[in-house]
This record gives C-alpha cells, structure tokens and sequence, in this order.
C-alpha cells in the first residue's frame, strides 16, 4: 500500500431506518460518490446513476425481505471507493436467501418482477450474498477503470 | 407524491412531478393510476420529464397500468423520458412494449 | 428511546483523504442529509449549504492546521441525525488548539482570514473541541427544530 | 479551474465557471487574479452567477483580489451572486466593502 494509492481512498458507512423514506439520501450520496472518482474512464454520470440504482435496490430488497421487526437497528450501507475497485456493502438481519437460485426475470414476457437483482447483476461487476447467524451481507464490486 | 392531472379529449395525461420514481412512492402512484382506470379513464399518458431515476418498483408499477389500461381497451403511452430513464427500459426491453414519445406534443400528435 | 424516535435517525460516516479535492465531496452529504431531515421548520436549503459550509470549513482546517504527515490516515467525519439535534464531528490528529482562545474576526477590518470558525460558530448552536493523546475531534451541533 | 476571460472597454470579465468556489481553487484562483494585475489589467468584473458555493477562503481570495486591484489604482466589482452566495457576504458583512451588482448588464451600465 503505497502513499499515493492510499490518498484516493474514501469509504462512506451509513445507516438508515428500515423505511423507503431514505432510499433517495443514499442513492444521492452513491452519485456524489460517483462524481469525486477520479480514475474512471467511463461517463460518471452514468456510474452514479448506476449506483443510485443498486443501491435503491439493494435497500428496497431489505426492507421487503430481509427485515427482523424484532430486532430493527436500521440498515447498514457501506460503499468502499478502493484503488482499483468500488466495494458497496448493504447488511440484513432477515433470514437471507440464495442468490444464486434467484432466476433471472424472463424479458421477453415481463411480469415487473424481480427486477432488482436482475439490475444489480447486470450493473456490477461481481456480487455475492454472504450468510450468518450475525447478520447476512450483500457485497457489490466494480471495477474501477 | 406530487402528481399533476389533466383530462384531454380522449385521454388523460398524468404529470409525474417528483425526482424520483422508486419503492418509496410507487405504491401510492398505482393507486392513482388504479383510481383513474376505475373511474374510465383509460387512455393514459404519464409525462415524465421531471423524472431523474425510477427503479425497478417504477418500472413495475408502469408495467401493471399498462396491462390494466389494454385489459380495459385503453392504453398507456410514456413521453419526456430522460436518457438515462429511457437506458432502465432498454435493458430491461421494456421499451418495447410500451409506446413511447419524446414529448408530449409528440404523443398528442400520434394519439 | 421509542421506537417511532429511533425510526428517525440517519448516521453517515465518511472517511477523506487529506487533500482539498474531497471538501466537495463530503459539503454534499451534507447538503443531502439536511434536504432529508423531515422535522426542520426551517428552510432545508439555507441548512444545507450552511452544513456544506461548516464541513468544508472543519476539513480545510485539519489539512491545513490539524495534519499529521507522518501518520496520514486521512480524515474522518461524521454526520449524526439524532431525535432533536444535528451532530457533526471532525477529527484530527494535529497538535490541536485552544478553540475558546481563538479572538472573533474584525468583520469592520477584514483581512480575509479567521473567518472558518468564525462560520463554524455563528451557523452552529453548540461548537466543542475536544483534545486527546489519542485525536482531537471539533463537534458541532445543531438543534432540530 | 475553470475561468473564461473576456476583455472589454476598460475592464476584464472573469467568469468563474465552478460550482464551487472554496479551498481546493481558491490558490490557483488568486494566482489568475494576480497574473492579470501585474499585467495591468487593474479593472476585473468577476461573474459568479454559476457559483453555487463559497467558503471562507473564497471569500478571503476575493478581498485580496479587491484590496490589490484599489491599491493599482483599480477596482474589482461582484456581479450574479446566487442568493446563499449573497448571505456570506452579509454574513461577514463584506457587502459593505464590494460593490456588487445583480447581473453582468448591470455592472456595465455602473461601470
Ligand atoms: N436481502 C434479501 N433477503 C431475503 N431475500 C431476498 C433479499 N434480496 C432479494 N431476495 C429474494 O430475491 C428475490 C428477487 O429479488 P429482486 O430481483 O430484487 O426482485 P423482487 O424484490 O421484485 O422480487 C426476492 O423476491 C426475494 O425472494
Ligand atoms: N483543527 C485545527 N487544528 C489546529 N488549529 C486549528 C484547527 N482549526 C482551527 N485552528 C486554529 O484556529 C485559527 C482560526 O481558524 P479559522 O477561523 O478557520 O481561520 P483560518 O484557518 O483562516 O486561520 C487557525 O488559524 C488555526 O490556528
């Protein structure tokens, strides 16, 4: 880890209460985010717009899915801007799923449904879903180039 | 959620006066739409031009008042898409099932 | 704490690197928090450019007073929603300061300069600076009204 | 940064074309506003109608460039503050010590 490569680093964590109110401040603060990337050839526009998306999605999903009345502390976001790659991490304390089961949505006669993980698949460049008894996370990547 | 309403001869055309169409206010715009079709209102055009982001609950509630609307003989047509809107109905093909105009002059012209 | 209380509070943590480039940055969480703040009676604009300027002002003093080169772990900021009050707190790891020592700026001879906390304590209802071995952390608070 | 620059009867426009004027381009803006005094360019009308933010350093850089340009026998006038742009100034009460006009016509005409 090097001075220079260190200096490009900006992690912003956030927590929210579990309501769809919020959904907007965190898309807005991914956009913010997408502007101050300094190494990315592509349009940041499009990657803010981008992130404001899977983020939106990622948060709606734990708010339908993955929310624990009992135990509510809000949901967490990270989003990680690293050297060569942008980690966005958002928590759930729901009993979690297996993202790799989830079929794609068929687009050729298209019901509206399961449209969020379709586009946080299509839009980033790795995703996982990690299970615990601690909580379960998302992890989002994109390669920063 | 701010919506603007106003009836046209044959059809009504829906002003979605809100920066975001996500989870949070989509559950509240099919109602209205719901509203209108029950009331026979079933030529819709949703100008959406204040509309910086819709999600994939945007998209779906578009869906389902596009699917009432021709369930009921009518149609929903969308006009004042912004580009990158418009790039959430291309990947995921939905431009092509609804029709959709630049502006809202555009539409008229083709109503 | 109830629970309708708890629904309302956001925290966003963000950590800079020590370079000028990422005021804007972090001025725009700032201003994104305050336009979602839903129990201000106050005008939403006129606290979000004043949190964007507090913020720029808190930063810009750590990367020009508060630095440590050689142990540069960039800045931390971070932004508290609680139930009636608005807690900003930035840290340092400089020599720190005496911030009631500091004399109010001549506003009738101004020089440009000593305007920063000037900013900080007159947008703010409550300003602290807080010294330890440790880290020196400046906190700003602002009543929710 | 980035400034345009227009040169007219008896004056120098600079257009800041910034959201931002703070402590990341407050330096290299002084630095421009010094480089076009010593070049004798001693009247500068600044327009500002696309800053939407202004720190303390701003604010610091624009008195050295009003300071300077008087001491040369000049002036430096502030034309299309935004209205939170304007507060700062009143807040220090630096309005007192710029002459600021609405708009760029305005200034002219004053000129
Ligand atoms: N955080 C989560 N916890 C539990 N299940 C989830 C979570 N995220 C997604 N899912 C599951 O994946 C499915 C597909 O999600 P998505 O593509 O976002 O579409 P939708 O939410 O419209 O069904 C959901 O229906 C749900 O069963
Ligand atoms: N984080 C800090 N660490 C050390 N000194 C500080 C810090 N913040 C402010 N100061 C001191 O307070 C003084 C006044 O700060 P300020 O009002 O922002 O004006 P300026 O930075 O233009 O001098 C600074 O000159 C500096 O001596």
């Amino acid at each position: 880890m090097t001075g220079s490569n260190y200096q490009s680093r900006v992690k912003v964590d956030v927590v929210i209460p579990t309501n769809t109110r919020f959904l907007g401040l965190v898309g807005s603060i991914g956009e913010d985010v997408a502007r101050e990337i300094d190494r990315y050839s592509g349009d940041r526009e499009v990657l803010g717009y981008n992130l404001n998306l899977v983020l939106t999605e990622a948060m709606a999903n734990v708010i339908a899915h993955g929310s624990n009345h009992r135990r509510n502390g809000g949901i967490k976001i990270s989003i990680h801007v690293q050297e060569n790659e942008l980690l966005i991490r958002v928590k759930d304390k729901g009993k979690g799923f297996d993202l790799k089961s989830v079929p794609p949505p068929d687009l050729d006669n298209p019901t509206g449904g399961g449209l969020g993980l379709f586009f946080i698949k299509t839009l980033m460049d790795n995703v996982q879903y990690h299970q615990a008894k601690s909580g379960n996370v998302l992890e989002m990547r994109k390669q920063l180039r | 959620m701010n919506l603007e309403l106003e009836e046209i001869k044959n059809a009504t055309i829906l002003r979605i006066k809100e920066k975001r169409l996500d989870a949070h206010n989509s559950p509240e715009f099919k109602d209205r739409m719901l509203k209108l079709l029950e009331n026979g209102n079933v030529n819709i055009i949703i100008e959406m031009s204040e509309v910086r982001f819709v999600d994939s609950s945007g998209l779906g509630v578009l869906l389902s008042g596009f699917k009432n609307a021709a369930s009921l003989k009518g149609g929903l047509i969308l006009t004042g898409l912004q580009s990158q809107v418009k790039s959430m109905f291309e990947l995921t093909r939905l431009h092509r099932v609804f029709k959709i105009y630049p502006t809202l002059e555009e539409a008229l012209g083709q109503d």
